[in-house]
């Protein structure tokens, strides 16, 4: 189970740097945006198996906040948004 | 004894949460606790006097679990600056301030930077260090904003940001300490810390942030502004205190904890700014248009001087002659902090009631504000280093080491340095002084003028006729 | 030494340099605060790398805290920035 | 554990942060930069994380991925090309608004030599073996600090004095906002699928903020990470156009934002008038009085974030409602 | 058994997380790329929470996860909203 947890971590991992390296490449305003979505469910999904190798639960925690904070994110985004076009 | 360190922090913070709650009576609580304040200043004083230095472990944890209070010669003379030149500014301020929603913005923050100054002389802790320098920093910007002219904001804004810039390089340091060391406490790092790599880096990030604090010339483009744009009261602890505190940590670290780390080659580019800032700044002095711009171009110069003597010092070997030397550079840094507060405090006088600071157009103010003019007077005898003024025993102790040591460069900078401050301040008066035929009718603005005349007075007479204290002070510390 | 150590050692000097650089070098106000929000995640990696001790062995806690009181230290100073700078562009308007 | 794997593990990592921190601090659009920034506060929280410090990271995700990003984002919104200093008079500064060739370079060698002098420096200090006299001086009094949790031990005991004053810089800064005048006006109310966000985001987070204070005495959470959460509720109200985001006003508010300070120092002072040293709980009493300092903190923390991000005094809510009622009519 | 399962959502849900990055830097435009990720990391965050819940069987630790999987995808919904809404806005400009 250890190497499996190590595995998806490092593999999650792998996927967040992926978008990272969109971030960097662009082109466009939405695909920035989008690699950086990717980021943050990467960062929160790769968390939950290193909570478990390290054993610490409280990483779950952190996983919940940043979930949570990216929902608030993605409000002040939309909100800014809908109150400036509609 | 040790319970006037916590009174020193914990009365003019409490101080700014009654004034936050209570803003209608907030002008007399504060004017209240700082009386307290001073009380508690002068009784730490007193207590290092008779019994040596003193400390205090917060919580009841000893040195490096916990955080210590510690208190010297060096600090409590300091403390009791602070607490004089604040208390008097508070005086004034009482005055300056006319609307009730200024006084109820000023107060709070005032008493809040007077407990970051309070904190910072008293921590023995470099982490605590680096939050009391964010307190004092904020404090401070918050205040210097107040003026709420754009061009105060912008001046308090890039404040802001030279500051931070300048705590984050101090907590570099902190952490390469923690990292080398593992500890924080000053007292245990005056026992362990040898020069190598760690140490050498520490102290170097750690100076350097100060140095942009303390607005060591190259590191002063952000002073002028930000001292000069404020309001009076605040201008005069801007230059007196905020400036020292970061000047104090410096010593701090250099002649006490880090003081085997130290080599000469440090030493004497410090020396080299200070006498760079020693010349621009006086000459900049010399240029200004406005008063407020003379005196924070005269900070620079003056800040100058605390640096060019670090050689001096450094390269006297430890004993006799070089405490005389060093409380010469207390004295200078003491002198230096009551008289610019005076000269600050009595701008501000003159701004209010002839509605600006234009040098050229001070002519007949001697007649206008007889007493105004006569404490500018008495702080340019300070700034100036005339005898009798704490400056000038100040000066002449320092003189005696660098020739002693043979570093002839500091007297001539010195010299020069002198000259142009004369120059400066003697412009001011030769306005002042001319007589008008016409002249307004000579007013008195009692609250006002008492306290720039007592601190200015203070840096005259009381350190220049009775400045031996200091030096017995000095030898429980540094 | 440990090797995660030094890794994120390193690579915390590497940031707070990348985060002193650009904090000399913008003209934007805002990215200089976020530059020097940077420079202080430099710090504080510094910090907690110094407090890792191994897989398995628990850290020095000293460092945690001063880090946490870092953070609320440097959200306060960049909120006073960003009202500041707010202001002043307030008053550029009026004018 | 197979430690190769995480060595690949830490090098994507690491490759991560710097790569956010190049590209957040390389490009000159604001608004990247601050996302960018948000999203390096975020896989900053995963480093805390793997480098077992879930306090630290819980703070970053609630304030540096979080707070700190809104805040910014609602900056670089208001005045997307406005806040720069170099383009005001009065504040420029020595770079100018163009920096030269020369400067730019000379400052890349300086923080060059300084990313070299630091790294040489601290590889000294870790090739020595670790200082461990305090972390065991820590864990030797946990018992009697009230609190299983070193890391709040270490905040809200040990060093109880840094965190009183980490309240008083937090107040000073909400001060010294709020001396700059009234805050920006509210949002207009947001649209439906806002709206429906809202709903349940703000009583989970609420909840979030009462669990990571609670636990924060015997696992990681604590008054900080707690009080970041509960403003950012605050932050969605706002941002969904309400014109009650919880909080008080006048004297409450004050009280509110007085209360952190208020509280630590009236148990600090309290202890010294029984006879004990400032600050110094008595065991049995510390985790009661922890938990009472903390509370009071998280309520002061809160208040403090969200004020910073209203950007001064809360207009009342009838200015609000007025300021809302124009813009509906005007579109 | 139960080891087994849960070892089989977490590698699915790593395959659909690995999916959606690659997708993300080999699709040709912006529409197709935001088609493949939302629906890849949604579901790959969602089996790989179904896993780990799996595998702690603690009735907290498991509620946690199911609240952090739907604040991810009502994050990534409006987001993805809006970057669809914000493209779409753009082409009809040109």
């Amino acid at each position: 189970m250890t190497e499996l947890l190590l595995f998806s971590a490092t593999g999650l991992m792998l996927s967040l740097f992926l978008g990272l390296l969109r971030v960097l490449l662009g082109p466009s305003a939405g695909d920035r945006m989008l690699a950086t979505q990717l980021i943050g469910t990467a960062g929160v999904g790769i968390l939950l198996p290193l909570s478990l190798l390290l054993d610490q639960p409280a990483l779950i925690d952190v996983a919940l906040l940043l979930a949570l904070l990216a929902a608030v994110a993605a409000a002040a985004f939309t909100g800014q948004q809908e109150a400036r076009h509609d | 004894m040790t319970d006037a360190m916590i009174g020193l922090v914990a009365l003019p913070l409490t101080g700014a949460v009654a004034t936050l709650l209570l803003p209608r009576s907030a002008t007399a609580v504060a004017v209240g606790t700082g009386l307290a304040t001073t009380v508690a200043a002068g009784m730490l004083l007193f207590g290092v006097a008779t019994q040596g230095a003193l400390h205090y472990e917060i919580g009841g944890w000893n040195a490096g679990l916990g955080i210590t209070l510690r208190a010297d010669g060096l600090s409590a003379l300091l403390l009791m600056m602070t607490s004089l030149v604040v208390l008097a500014a508070s005086v004034y301020a009482s005055a300056y301030f006319s609307a009730p929603s200024e006084r109820a913005r000023f107060w709070p923050l005032w008493l809040l930077l007077w407990t970051s100054l309070n904190a910072l002389f008293l921590s023995g802790d470099l982490f605590n260090l680096y939050v009391t320098l964010e307190l004092l920093g904020l404090s401070a910007v918050a205040l210097a904003a107040l003026g709420g002219k754009p061009a105060a904001i912008a001046a308090a804004l890039r404040y802001l940001l030279v500051g931070l810039l300048g705590s984050m390089m101090f907590l570099t340091g902190v952490s390469l300490i923690y990292a080398g060391y593992g500890t924080l406490d000053l007292a245990t790092l005056l026992r362990v810390v040898e020069p190598g790599p760690v140490a050498w880096t520490a102290l170097a990030m750690m100076t350097a942030g100060l140095l942009l604090k303390t607005a060591l010339f190259p590191l002063h483009f952000w002073l002028p502004p930000a001292h000069a744009s404020a309001p009076a009261p605040v201008s005069a602890v801007l230059s007196a205190l905020v400036v020292k505190a970061a000047f104090y940590l410096v010593l701090r670290l250099w002649l006490d904890v880090f003081a085997n780390v130290v080599t000469p080659v440090a030493a004497n580019l410090l020396g080299l700014l200070g006498a760079c800032a020693v010349l621009w700044g006086s000459w900049r002095a010399l240029q200004a248009e406005r008063l407020k711009l003379l005196a924070a171009y005269s900070t620079v110069a003056q800040l100058g001087y605390l640096f060019l003597f670090f050689p001096v010092l450094l390269a006297l070997p430890p004993g006799p002659t070089r405490d005389l030397a060093a409380g010469g550079l207390v004295m200078l840094a003491l002198t230096h902090g009551f008289a610019k507060a005076g000269l600050f405090l009595a701008i501000g006088i003159i701004q209010q009631r002839c509605g600006h600071d234009t040098i050229r157009d001070l002519d007949g103010t001697a007649q206008h504000l007889p007493a105004t003019t006569f404490a500018i007077a008495l702080a340019g005898v300070a700034l100036i280093g005339l005898p009798p003024s704490g400056a000038f025993l100040g000066k002449w102790q320092l003189l005696a080491g660098a020739v002693e040591t043979g570093q002839w460069l500091w007297l001539v900078v010195t010299a020069i340095g002198s000259l142009l401050a004369a120059a400066y301040i003697f412009r001011v008066l030769g306005h002042a002084f001319v007589h008008r035929p016409y002249p307004n009718q000579p007013v008195t603005v009692a609250r006002q003028e008492w306290p720039a005349l007592l601190l200015a007075a203070m840096a005259v007479l009381v350190l220049g006729l009775a400045g031996a204290p200091v030096w017995k002070l000095l030898e429980i510390g540094i | 030494m440990l090797t995660a150590q030094v890794l994120y050692g390193l690579t915390a000097c590497v940031i707070v340099a990348l985060g002193l650089r650009a904090a000399l070098l913008h003209t934007s106000l805002l990215q200089r605060v976020v530059a020097i929000n940077v420079m202080g995640a430099g710090v504080f990696m510094l910090l907690i790398a110094v407090a890792y001790r191994g897989p398995g062995l628990p850290p020095d806690p000293l460092p945690h805290a001063l880090v946490l009181t870092g953070i609320v230290v440097a959200v306060s100073a960049t909120a006073l920035a960003l009202a500041l700078a707010r202001r002043l562009h307030a008053e550029q308007d009026n004018d | 554990m197979n430690t190769t794997s995480l060595l690949v593990f830490d090098g994507l990592l690491l490759f991560s942060i710097v790569g956010l921190a190049w590209a957040s601090l390389a490009t000159t659009d604001e608004r990247r930069s601050v996302i960018l920034f948000m999203a390096f506060g975020l896989v900053l929280a995963v480093a805390w994380g793997r480098l077992l410090a879930p306090d630290v990271a819980l703070a970053e995700a609630a304030i540096g991925a979080g707070l700190s990003g809104a805040l910014l984002l609602a900056a670089a919104r208001k005045q997307p090309r406005l806040l720069s200093p170099g383009s005001s008079k009065g504040s420029r500064h020595p770079d100018g608004a163009n920096v030269s060739l020369v400067s730019r370079w000379a400052v890349t060698l300086l923080s060059a030599a300084l990313a070299g002098t630091l790294a040489w420096a601290l590889l000294h200090a870790f090739s020595s073996t670790p200082h461990d006299m305090l972390p065991r001086a820590i864990s030797g009094n946990l018992a009697s600090s009230g609190v299983s949790n070193p890391v709040t031990a270490v905040l809200l005991n040990f060093r109880a004095y840094d965190t009183l004053l980490e309240l008083a810089v937090l107040l000073t800064a909400v001060l010294g906002i709020f001396a700059l005048g009234q805050g920006t006006p509210g949002y207009q109310p947001a649209g439906p699928i806002f709206d429906g966000l809202v709903r349940w985001l703000v009583p989970v987070l609420i909840l979030t903020a009462g669990y990571l204070l609670w636990v924060g005495a015997h696992a990681p959470g604590g008054a900080f990470q707690a009080g970041a959460t509960l403003a950012a509720a605050g932050v969605v109200l706002r941002l969904a156009g309400r014109s009650r985001i919880g909080l008080p006003d006048g004297f409450v508010l004050r009280i509110v934002m007085a209360a952190g300070v208020g509280v630590f120092l009236l148990v600090g002072l309290t202890l010294l008038l029984l006879g004990r040293p400032f600050l110094g709980y008595p065991p049995a009493w510390a985790g009661a009085l922890i938990l009472l300092i903390e509370t009071a903190a998280m309520l002061s923390i809160a208040a403090t974030l969200l004020l910073a991000f209203v950007g001064g005094q809360p207009q009342s809510a009838d200015v609000n409602a007025a300021a809302n009622r124009q813009r509906e009519e005007m579109s | 058994m139960i080891n087994f399962a849960s070892s089989i959502l977490i590698l699915a849900g790593l395959f659909f997380y690995l999916a959606g990055s690659i997708g993300l830097l080999r699709l040709p435009d912006l529409y197709t790329r935001l088609h493949a990720l939302t629906k890849a990391d949604n579901l790959g965050l969602g089996l790989l929470a179904a896993g780990l819940a799996l595998h702690s069987q603690h009735l907290l630790t498991s509620l946690k996860l199911l609240l952090i999987w739907l604040a991810v995808l009502a994050a990534s919904a409006t987001s993805a909203h809006l970057i669809a809404r914000q493209a779409r806005r753009q082409e009809t400009r040109r």
